[in-house]
This record gives C-alpha cells, sequence and structure tokens, in this order.
C-alpha cells in the first residue's frame, strides 16, 4: 500500500526539518494551547525517530547543551562522540526523557516528549551510567519488579537475564556484583523492555574483552531488529563498526561528523 | 523598687503605667528590621540595572 | 502497550519496597535501637521523677518516632538514589502517584510497626498504664505515622535531592507535622492517663483531617516533584 | 514603572512611615488598659497583616507557578517568602516584647503568635530549600509545592495550637477601639503596606535579574547547523 503523508509542513520551529518532507513526509500538529497532540498513524509512523529542536540544557551555572538541533531518522545507528564533558550524556538523558531542556523542542517517534513524557517513555530504553537497579535486591528480582511493571510475565526476565549470560538462579544482592555482572543486567533491563528507541550511554567501559565482543553481539541484535540506536562511547572503532552515522559535540554543541 | 517590679504591680491591678521602654525597644526593632531589610536589598541590587 | 493500572503499580513497587526494606532489615533494626536510645534519653533528662515521666510518656513516644521518621524517610530514598532507581521507575514508565503511593505506605507500616513495639517499652520502662482499649492506641499510632508518612514521603523525594539534604528534610517536615504532633501526643497521653471529658475523638479528628489534606496534597503534587 | 515614580513611591512610603511612627508614639492616646504600652499595637498589628498577606501572595504565586510556569511568578514567590519572612519576625519580636508587661511573660504561647512562630521556620525551611537547589527548573517546582503545603498547614496549626492552650483573649482589630487609635492603626498599616510594596517590587527585580541571569542560553557558534542522519 502507498503511503501517503499530508502536506510537508515540517517542525512548526525550524523549517531545516521541512526538507525532510521531500522523501520522508510527515508531520506532527502539536498544539501547545491545548495540550494535545495531533498525529494520524502515519505520520507517527512516518516521523523521524528522534528530532531536537535548539534544545539546551543546563545544570547550575555550566550550560551542558547549547541549542542542539538533530534529526535521527528510524533504524539510524547514530554513534556520539565527545570529550568528557562535552554533553553526550546529557544529550541522551534529554532524549530518555529523563531530563527536561531547559529550553527547545524534543519529539520521539513524533511525539513530543514535553506533553507526552509517558508514551514517550513507553519506547524509550536508556543504559545510563547508573544502573536503575536495587543494590539489595538480587538480579532477578530487579527484573521481575521491572516486568510486574511492564506487565511481561516472569518468564521474560529470566529469559532476559540468560541472555545476558547471567543466572536468574543466583540469588546474592547486585552488591556483590562486579561491574561488568551490573552492565550486564543493566542491559537485560533493557532487553526486556525492547524500546524502539535504545540510548547507551558508554556501554563498553568496565567490561572485558569478551564482554564487549558480547555487547557488539547483542547491540547488532537489536538493530537487526529495527532499533533506533544511539551510542555514545569513547571507544570510537568500536562505534564506527556498530553505527551508521556519528554526531561530534563539543562543549555542549554539536559539530556534524 | 525597680521598673520591672512596678510594671509587674501594675499588671495586678489591670492597669499599665509607663512601659515606655518596652514601646522604645519595639520601634527601634521594626525600624531596625526595616531598614537593615532595605540596605540589604540595596546591596542585592544588580549590578547592570544599577546604571 | 498495556500499562498496569494505578492500584497494580502501587501493589508491585510497596512489594518491592517491603522485600528491600527487609532485606536491609539490620538498618531498620538499627533504627528500632536508634528509638530505644531516645526514649532512654529523654528519661534521663527530665530526671527520675517518675509521675512526670508518665505525665509526658506520650510526648517521648511520638518525639521517637518523629526522630525515627527523619532516618527511615532519608533512608528509603538514599536507597533509590543509590543507582538512580527512582528515575529509572519514572522511566519505565511508571505512574508517579503509584510511587508516592507505594513509599508513603511502606513508610507508615514501618513507623507504625516501630510505633507498635515502643509502646510496651514504655510500658515498661516508664510504668505507663492504657486506660483506653489498646485498639484505640494502635489506631492512633497508625493515624499519626500516615500523617508523617505523606509529606515526609513528598518532602524525601525533594530534600534526597537538594545539597544538605539531612538538615533540610527536618527543617522542611518538623513546622508543618507540629498539629499532627499535637494531637498524636495528646491523644496517646489521654490514653495512656485517661479521658474523663472525652476528648480523645477530637484530637482523632484533628488528626484524621490532617491525613486526608496531606494524602491529597501529596497524590496531587508528588508527580511535579519526580518530574522535575 | 519609571524611574521617578519609584523614588517617587518610596519617599512617599518613608514619609508615611515616619509620619505613622509619630501618630503611633505621640499623637494617639494611651489605653485605658494598656497604657503606653498599647503604642506597639501600631507597628505589631501591621507587620503581622503584611507578614499574613505575603504568606497569601506567596500561596497564589506557587498555585499559579504549578497551573503554568513562568520565571516572574518564581520571582514573585520568592520576593513575597522573603519580605513575609520579615515582618513576620518584626510581628512576633513585637508581640513578645508586648506580652513582657501585658501577660508577664515574653512567651505565652498564644495560638497566633505560635501560628506566626511556626510559619516563621517553615518559610526559613522554604527558603533554605530555594539556596539548596541549583537547578531553577526544580528549584521553581520543588520550592512551589513546598510552599502550597506550608499555606495549606495554617489553619491546622491554627486550630491545633488553639485546642493545645488558648490564651489569647483580645482580638486587637479596629473595631474595639478608640477612633483616634483606629486612625493611628489604620494609618501605620498604610505605610507597612507601602514599605512592603516597595519591597515586594524591589525583591522581585532582584529574583527576576538573578532568573534570567541563570537561563539565558548562550548563541549558537559560529557554523553549528542541524544535523540529519539518516
Amino acid at each position: 500500500m502507498e503511503i501517503r503523508g499530508p502536506e510537508p509542513i515540517g517542525c512548526k520551529n525550524c523549517r531545516t526539518t521541512g526538507s525532510l518532507g521531500a522523501n520522508g513526509t510527515w508531520a506532527a500538529c502539536v498544539s501547545r494551547r491545548f495540550r494535545t497532540v495531533h498525529l494520524s498513524s502515519n505520520d507517527v509512523e512516518l516521523a523521524p525517530a528522534l528530532h531536537l529542536h535548539e534544545v539546551s540544557k543546563r545544570y547550575g551555572a555550566r550550560w551542558a547543551l547549547v541549542r542542539v538541533s538533530l534529526t535521527v531518522r528510524r533504524g539510524t545507528a547514530l554513534l556520539l562522540t565527545g570529550h568528557n564533558g562535552s554533553g553526550k550524556t546529557t544529550l541522551l538523558r534529554v532524549l530518555a526523557t529523563a531530563v527536561r531542556p531547559s529550553s527547545g523542542k524534543v519529539e520521539i517517534l513524533g511525539l513530543d516528549a514535553a506533553l507526552e513524557p509517558e508514551r514517550v517513555r513507553a519506547q524509550v530504553g536508556l543504559l545510563s551510567h547508573a544502573h536503575y537497579v536495587y543494590e539489595d535486591l538480587s538480579g532477578l528480582e530487579n527484573l521481575l519488579v521491572l516486568a510486574r511493571l511492564l506487565r511481561e510475565p516472569g518468564s521474560a526476565a529470566t529469559e532476559a537475564l540468560e541472555r545476558l549470560g547471567l543466572s536468574p538462579k543466583d540469588d546474592r544482592p547486585v552488591r556483590t556484583y562486579s561491574a561488568g555482572m551490573r552492565r550486564r543486567l543493566a542491559l537485560a533491563r533493557l532487553f526486556l523492555k525492547r524500546p524502539a528507541v535504545a540510548l547507551l550511554d558508554e556501554p563498553f567501559v568496565e567490561l572485558d574483552p569478551t564482554g564487549v565482543a558480547e555487547l557488539e553481539a547483542r547491540i547488532r541484535e537489536l538493530r537487526s531488529a529495527g532499533t533506533t540506536l544511539v551510542l555514545a562511547t569513547h571507544h570510537i572503532e568500536q562505534g564506527l563498526q556498530l553505527c551508521t552515522d556519528r554526531l561530534h559535540l563539543e562543549q555542549g554543541r554539536s559539530i556534524a561528523a | 523598687m525597680s521598673t520591672l517590679t512596678l510594671v509587674l504591680a501594675a499588671v495586678g491591678e489591670g492597669r499599665i503605667r509607663g512601659g515606655w521602654e518596652y514601646v522604645w525597644t519595639a520601634y527601634g526593632i521594626a525600624w531596625a528590621g526595616i531598614s537593615l531589610y532595605a540596605l540589604s536589598l540595596w546591596a542585592r541590587w544588580p549590578r547592570e540595572e544599577r546604571k | 502497550m498495556r500499562r498496569p493500572g494505578l492500584l497494580a503499580s502501587t501493589w508491585v513497587l510497596f512489594r518491592k519496597d517491603l522485600l528491600l526494606e527487609w532485606r536491609s532489615r539490620a538498618r531498620v533494626n538499627a533504627l528500632l535501637f536508634f528509638s530505644l536510645a531516645t526514649l532512654l534519653l529523654f528519661s534521663f533528662a527530665l530526671g527520675p521523677d517518675t509521675a512526670l515521666l508518665r505525665r509526658n510518656a506520650g510526648g517521648y513516644l511520638w518525639l521517637a518516632l518523629l526522630l525515627a521518621s527523619v532516618l527511615a524517610l532519608g533512608e528509603s530514598f538514599r536507597v533509590e538514589r543509590e543507582n538512580a532507581t527512582l528515575e529509572g521507575l519514572r522511566l519505565v514508565p511508571v505512574n508517579a502517584r503509584a510511587i508516592f503511593l507505594a513509599k508513603a505506605v511502606a513508610n507508615a507500616v514501618l513507623l507504625a510497626g516501630l510505633g507498635g513495639l515502643l509502646v510496651p517499652v514504655l510500658v515498661a520502662l516508664l510504668d505507663v498504664r492504657i486506660v483506653l482499649p489498646v485498639g484505640q492506641l494502635l489506631g492512633l499510632i497508625l493515624l499519626g505515622c500516615l500523617a508523617i508518612a505523606a509529606p515526609g514521603t513528598l518532602y524525601g523525594a525533594i530534600a534526597s535531592h537538594a545539597r544538605a539534604r539531612d538538615v533540610l528534610l527536618p527543617l522542611l517536615l518538623f513546622p508543618i507535622l507540629i498539629p499532627a504532633l499535637v494531637a498524636a501526643a495528646k491523644g496517646t497521653a489521654l490514653v495512656f492517663e485517661g479521658d474523663p471529658m472525652g476528648q480523645f475523638p477530637s484530637w482523632v479528628a484533628l488528626l484524621t483531617s490532617f491525613d486526608l489534606i496531606y494524602w491529597g496534597l501529596g497524590v496531587l503534587l508528588f508527580p511535579r516533584v519526580v518530574e522535575e | 514603572m519609571s524611574k521617578p515614580v519609584r523614588i517617587g513611591f518610596v519617599l512617599f512610603a518613608i514619609a508615611l512611615l515616619v509620619s505613622g511612627a509619630w501618630i503611633g508614639l505621640a499623637w494617639a492616646p494611651p489605653d485605658r488598659e494598656m497604657g503606653h504600652v498599647q503604642r506597639i499595637m501600631y507597628m505589631h498589628v501591621p507587620a503581622a497583616w503584611m507578614a499574613l498577606l505575603s504568606a497569601t501572595m506567596n500561596f497564589g504565586a506557587c498555585v499559579s507557578y504549578l497551573w503554568k510556569a513562568s520565571w516572574k511568578k518564581d520571582a514573585f514567590a520568592e520576593a513575597t517568602a522573603e519580605v513575609g519572612l520579615l515582618f513576620g519576625t518584626i510581628a512576633i519580636l513585637l508581640g513578645a516584647i508586648w506580652g513582657r508587661p501585658t501577660w508577664g511573660v515574653y512567651w505565652a504561647w498564644d495560638p497566633r503568635l505560635t501560628t506566626m512562630a511556626i510559619l516563621l521556620v517553615a518559610y526559613a525551611g522554604y527558603l533554605a530549600l530555594r539556596r539548596f537547589v541549583d537547578d531553577p527548573d526544580r528549584r521553581a517546582v520543588w520550592s512551589a509545592v513546598v510552599g502550597i503545603i506550608i499555606a495549606v498547614d495554617v489553619p491546622v496549626v491554627y486550630f491545633s495550637v488553639k485546642w493545645w492552650k488558648s490564651l489569647h483573649q483580645v482580638q486587637s482589630t479596629p473595631r474595639t477601639v478608640d477612633p483616634q487609635m483606629v486612625i493611628a492603626l489604620r494609618w501605620n498599616a498604610f505605610a507597612f503596606l507601602a514599605v512592603l510594596i516597595v519591597f515586594l517590587v524591589t525583591r522581585y527585580r532582584i529574583a527576576l535579574a538573578a532568573r534570567m541571569r541563570e537561563t539565558t542560553v548562550p548563541d549558537a557558534p559560529a557554523g553549528a547547523r542541524e544535523a540529519v542522519a539518516s
């Protein structure tokens, strides 16, 4: 079936995205005044995975992101590079709706992150420095809490653990885990959720070479399942092997590379 | 007799005589509070607007 | 994608919070001994006049619970801060009201349990007699702990992400808890001393309205607190 | 407001305050019961009124901020809390000084004074919270939540303290006193209102300038462009 999108009006705020309308037509009509988002299913399906318009974020006296604009199509794997403190983590956290940008507009899969954070969050998975796991619970218990909140069966939690090479029978608390095991558990959370957009913040640190190889295989699995990927890392070679595009950040400003 | 006992005695009679020291202290505190706060506002006034 | 409803999520999170408390029961035990120590300290600070101590027993109970509550609330949010799990829950996504209800109920249960354990200690240590039915005392303790837990959870979430959080939580919490403290301590004193004037119901009414107001405000405002 | 108007209003407030002090100290007659000590009321009562007015405005600003966020509301909330704390402190100190010759003690656990004292500690906590949170958005939302909770607590605190212990009998509103005293009280109330307005406006502008400093986005660097990954 031929999909005919609506008129290519693009993002209300920026004309640049209008050019996207030429081949992949999408439109998001956002009425801030009534706090509603009018999107036809076609629009949502055709909207880019991620769209940022002039996004800035300030922490205390420091600007972590300065007017970053970015559009990422679906199925893309974007490599995010930059020095420490260049804003990679902040960018990922903004995309995950973990922090609200100080100014600017974020759209994930055609949904306005400021207006519909819940719907955005249901589609996005963030692998962050903080692993979102309870230290006093075992790996399985942690995943079971998540599975219940996602209405997944308990077997899904077991499966996710096994897929990452962790034993569901291991009832030690996470407090006793090594750094590599924690990272695997955090990834198991991501696999349990199966998000449409996966945001990975430095996934390779603290992993031994076998761990890195395994992780690469898992990331390829995500890619082949059509997941849109944003990968922030200092391991540029590994990143370039996995990703199709690259964005370089310097002092919170985007330098497309 | 000290002022204090005088005042306390007056309370017993239901009528307070004197008590100006309390009045002066009260007005002093009110005025000092207001003036000190005004001073602090002046000190905190943003410099680019003070010109 | 279908999500569990408010009550279902609350139930999942409540069980998680209780499990966490059970796993860290060494800390819960420490909390119990902390409140026992405060009871002892009150007795020592106010001298060996047993009649005076007995008369003040209700106040001691609630001061001990109030001091313990600050530690318990701080701890319940320290656990969440350790790996940013509160943010993790938010990103699942979980209804923020479920997070509030689960945490506040779990804290209230913990404090009420602590209160229940302190009563026999008061009886033994200060020679307190429970004049009114014990059920009334337990109900009062539950109401009082609910009163501490609702604003405590709201403020705990705020203070845990601020600087100087250990000072900030009691500074924010204690002033607004004064009505609850007054009602709970007076009511408890009536339980211990007898209630010839029939004042007990009015203190319970005050405590209940405090509970209703702050649980309502908590449910209403907590989403805004965690959203930032 | 233009600058001459502002300066004029400040001078007007000072004139009201000075004349109010003269009226309170010299012109108004001494009270039959309380003698000259009654003159403290001309400062105490308006200060308490201004504190309550500030608290009410703070509540309004907090609710309004959560309804629809704006830095102006946040700045106004900050101003009302601080100025309210100032007037509340003055009211409490004056109340205690008035209590010494009248009740024989500085602090008689009078419900209104006690409620005011609790309120002051609560607003001190509010201002401390504002100082301890660096992120402006978080600070604004969290302090708005705290402001609402404090305001809602006021009647509950008042009732609980009243039930707990009641001592305050004389209601010191203009209705129960001599006409000359009514004029003195009203004059000083307006003087304090003028001072309150001056303080609020000034403090609001200071707070708003700070917010603007905190939240202005730096310009995009030359050569920055939108990245499109496809």
